[in-house]
């Protein structure tokens, strides 16, 4: 394959494209803000970004390197606190929250605690929830963006759900007591974008990216997961979005590494 | 709607995590009435009578800040120094402080919500160690979770109703009991409120009593305030009382929540301090590079160099050197690096 | 101690106090989906278009401020002239506000944690009439309790656990229901929380978009915010989005929660706005007075002279003239009376 | 009786005694406040302030009308919300907290909300608990004004427990759930000063003002009161406290009428 882009920036175009104008979205760092950032600084001037520590609609210099960093209040309509944040997400005010993970399941059940089977003694011992539970418990649609897909990270069953996705089914989140209507709306990786199935609430392939086949995903994904109807291709950066991404957002490249 | 379900509460399911801070809201406020004055007194002392007053082992401490912001480590700093032990920790997204203080031998238990990363830097090497041997014991929560058993414990009730947790194994691995609603019958998560007994944090500015000033996000450092027994605040500067009256609205904690307060500038380095300091990328990078490396005695003599070999803070900065300091300053105004002199 | 005492949470005793808000927050967050934008735009409107929008027939209100504080006047006045009716009203510590409102024939039903009092002034006329009649309904809280269901509300569960109201009348007229903590075995009063309709406040300053700051003591407007399905700001000034990023600490209520932004100056009046004015106390003697009269003609007349009549509070403002409102001024400094002119 | 003082500054110098040096109060306007602030200008410079409505230990210039007017964040150390204040008053940082009420009986239970028997249709209806009941539950102290002192202000059994004095009796508090070790302290009338006998938790005379008898307050009293065995005189105001009180503290006159 010969492209002028790497799969980071397309991830990265990719999940921009996935958020509306006008609407709120709670975000950490990494490629997920990277994602928040360009979509603003393209098709989404009103987007609202806020931060977990309490950074509310700032104007972004560059890239913040951890969450809730100088640049997530630097001219910020409001500073608050964590709490409040939180409760601004479940009283409904926030329309998207970005995620990532260890592993994923084909409910979107995210892992992002252990890797192993004995809690004590974990072979791998990650960060745990942070905000990830609270975001994709409280806000209206999850978006998730694993990269390095391959069985190990999409499989049948996570070792730790952290965050729910839609647990074990339809009508599983209402039954455990979550917020209605809430949920992982979409599924962005290196290979491929993913919705879920309404019926039943499993991952949904909708989109490939460039030269990649819906072959190359079915062996690259630990589940069986749904083929859409027409799957696309999804649409490769273009000159103006890299330039975006390298000059304006993320200039010292803490995210595309130079 | 709403109904008057006029139903039992029953208990539906329970996480089997341990409740590690034992402090129940009604036994810290008896404490409060016999342990704090409420009068206008200097509470200036130096850090190092401040950490050996007030930090003892096995308390619950509670951090300051978020991440590596605002984060109190010329206390974390001092503990380590002083080899305190067997303190269980709120990991409230505690990066590099609670790092240090895994990495000083200084914890037994943590409350997680997030730990062991250092954000876009990766794992850290001390805490996986400890957290997959099975050394440091650990319950699950979240960040909101953390905050609003804060919410409970600063408001004196003994457990608070959540929306969050509910379904997972995050839920399973902490204390939480999931019942039913009496006024609209919805399952929520009951969640026990957090007293820790001590809170180390960094804040930019107090008067001599503990009024305390933050500029930007507050995070959580007034719910942490309000709910722990005992509060030690550094601060870059400390201000005239005056100052403070004459814009009260600025007062995030009042004094009669502080213990000691403690004027040190730089007192977040590495972590960055909004509106005066950036991080310092290297130091942390060098930190966490010594934490990874097999061999146990790189992260020990990271140790030895960086905090035991000192008497105090003045000694930390001076081996920084005002040059490398002055340039987070830059770094934080995105201005052109030159160390500004 | 904490115990883990797996208890069922039985209802040990509870009250016969009507819920008149019947929002749940589940149903509070869809709505604010379906309804409110996340966008920046322009929220200017004249009161009178405000209040016809979003206020309507059997809401339930809650209003800013606190006694005769910062107290949203502005909007009062301008219910009362549009004959909104069958109100709910969150009485919490209402003086002047809530009497207008009763004497204009709004109100159908109030949650009381204080109501009927003018303070130092003495018992209200049209209140007692209202409430002694039963025509009014009522369920009784404390100050504290509201709040509290408002930090409900804001948080966005359906009950908070409080340690108030036990073991009195005031419980048992309220719709709270005790039971015993299942982490401590205490005993706990739980409410439901309150997400208000709509919400009238009054504020120092504000951008076109609703970002709101207020001086001073906040009382419970931020929680009113963030509990309510709509909000409408009468401010003294609108200032640039510029001024509300330089010092976003400042910004006590974000602008999406706010639905409508009206700049008045003195909209508080005959209320004291702190670092603004201070009351109006002839003002409010006279109202009072008017209200005290056994023939009801004499609060009409002064409804007549002083809401019905104008067509808005421009008009309002001149009757009361420039010297009388210039004075309060000077009552807020402790300055000598001339009128400032 | 010949004296240079109304009972009304008697009141107010006594009630100023009850409060040390050093301790957090919580009040609202009125005889309380002026109790207050006589104290701090006398034997309790170190006394703080706290305003219900968010006001921290304000300098406060003259006494405030309306409770959390503009005098009470003058100069204030804090200003903050009403919640907030409530918050710290459970959390035990409140050693006093100063009431009063229509009608109390001999546990301190307070009636601030109606007279009558029909709750629906009450005789007189008063404004309710307000914050009354969170200080009389939460803070470790209640003292208690109350002027005309009469058996129709103390009674036998108030027409409504608006604020929880001891209830029903020794225990009786804890039993409902309120915070331990809390209760009223001190009741001040216009005729004398009572505190509560410990293992009854009943009201107990302790001091008559000048002029006063056991027998005057017996007969004004509606339940059967305990006297202790020595009962005290008050102690008449000084020059310098009346001079305090009207030129310093209330100078306009808006609790000592002119």
């Amino acid at each position: 394959m010969s492209r002028n882009y790497t799969l980071r920036e397309l991830m990265a175009c990719v999940a921009a494209k996935q958020l509306e104008d006008g609407k709120a979205v709670a975000v950490g760092t990494g490629l997920p803000l990277v994602a928040t950032m360009l979509a603003q600084q393209t098709h989404a001037p009103n987007l609202v970004i806020i931060f977990e520590a309490g950074g509310i609609a700032p104007q972004l210099p560059i890239l913040p390197i951890s969450v809730g960093d100088s640049r997530t209040i630097h001219k910020a309509l409001c500073t608050t606190t964590l709490i409040d944040i939180m409760d601004t997400i479940r009283r409904g005010y926030v329309d998207y929250a970005f995620l990532g993970g260890a592993q994923i399941d084909s409910y979107g059940n995210l892992n992002s605690t252990m890797i192993g089977d004995d809690y004590e003694k974990p072979k791998v011992r990650f960060p745990g929830s942070g905000g990830a539970n609270d975001f994709g418990s409280l806000a209206w649609e999850t978006l998730i963006i694993m990269d390095r897909h391959s069985p190990r990270r999409f499989v049948k069953k996570v070792d730790f759900i952290t965050t729910p996705g839609y647990l074990y089914g339809p009508g599983a989140r209402e039954e455990e007591g979550l917020s209605e209507n809430t949920g992982p709306s979409r599924v962005i990786t290196d290979l491929c974008l993913f919705d879920f199935e309404p019926e039943s609430k499993r991952m949904r392939l909708i989109a490939c990216h460039p030269g990649v086949t819906v072959e190359d995903v079915i062996k690259a994904t630990g589940f069986e997961i749904i083929i859409a109807d027409n799957v696309r291709t999804t649409d490769p950066p273009t000159e103006e979005e890299l330039r975006l991404l390298h000059e304006v957002i993320d200039p010292l490249g803490f995210v595309f590494k130079k | 709607m709403r109904l008057n379900c006029n139903m039992e509460m029953k208990i539906l399911k329970e996480g089997s995590g341990e409740i590690f801070c034992k402090n129940t809201p009604s036994e810290v406020r008896e404490w409060t009435r016999k342990n704090k004055t409420r009068a206008l007194i200097d509470k200036r002392m130096p850090i190092k009578e401040a950490i050996k007053k007030f930090v003892h082992n096995g308390d619950y401490l509670a951090i300051g800040g978020f991440g590596h912001i605002r984060i109190p480590m010329v206390s974390i700093y001092e503990i380590v120094r002083q080899h305190i032990k067997d303190l269980s920790v709120a990991g409230h997204t505690a990066v590099q402080d609670i790092d240090m203080l895994m990495a000083g031998g200084c914890v037994k238990n943590v409350d997680i919500a997030y730990v062991v990363g250092f954000e876009l830097r990766g794992l850290s090497g001390v805490q996986r160690r400890l957290f997959e041997s099975g050394e440091v014991k650990k319950t699950e929560y979240t960040n909101g979770a953390m905050a609003y058993r804060l919410r409970a414990g600063a408001q004196g009730i003994p457990f608070i109703p959540v929306k969050v947790m509910l379904g997972t194994d995050t839920m399973l691995h902490s204390p939480g009991k999931v019942v039913r609603c009496p006024f609209t019958g919805e399952k929520v998560l009951l969640l026990p409120s957090l007293n820790p007994d001590v809170l180390i944090m960094h804040a930019h500015r107090a008067d001599i009593y503990g009024n305390v000033q933050i500029d930007g996000h507050i995070v959580k450092d007034d719910l942490q305030a309000r709910a722990s027994k005992r509060v030690i605040v550094t601060v870059e500067e400390i201000i005239s009382d005056d100052s403070i009256r004459a814009d009260p609205g600025k007062t995030i904690i009042p004094f009669y929540m502080v213990d000691a307060v403690i004027e040190q500038p730089w007192g977040s380095h590495p972590g960055n301090m909004p509106y005066k300091y950036y991080f310092d990328h290297e130091f942390t990078e060098e930190y966490l590079a010594a934490g990874r490396d097999k061999d146990l005695k790189v992260i020990e003599r990271w140790l030895d160099d960086w905090v035991y070999s000192f008497e105090d803070f003045d000694e930390y900065l001076t081996k920084l050197g005002s040059k490398r300091l002055y340039r987070l300053k830059d770094d934080e105004f995105l201005r052109v690096k030159n160390g500004g002199r």
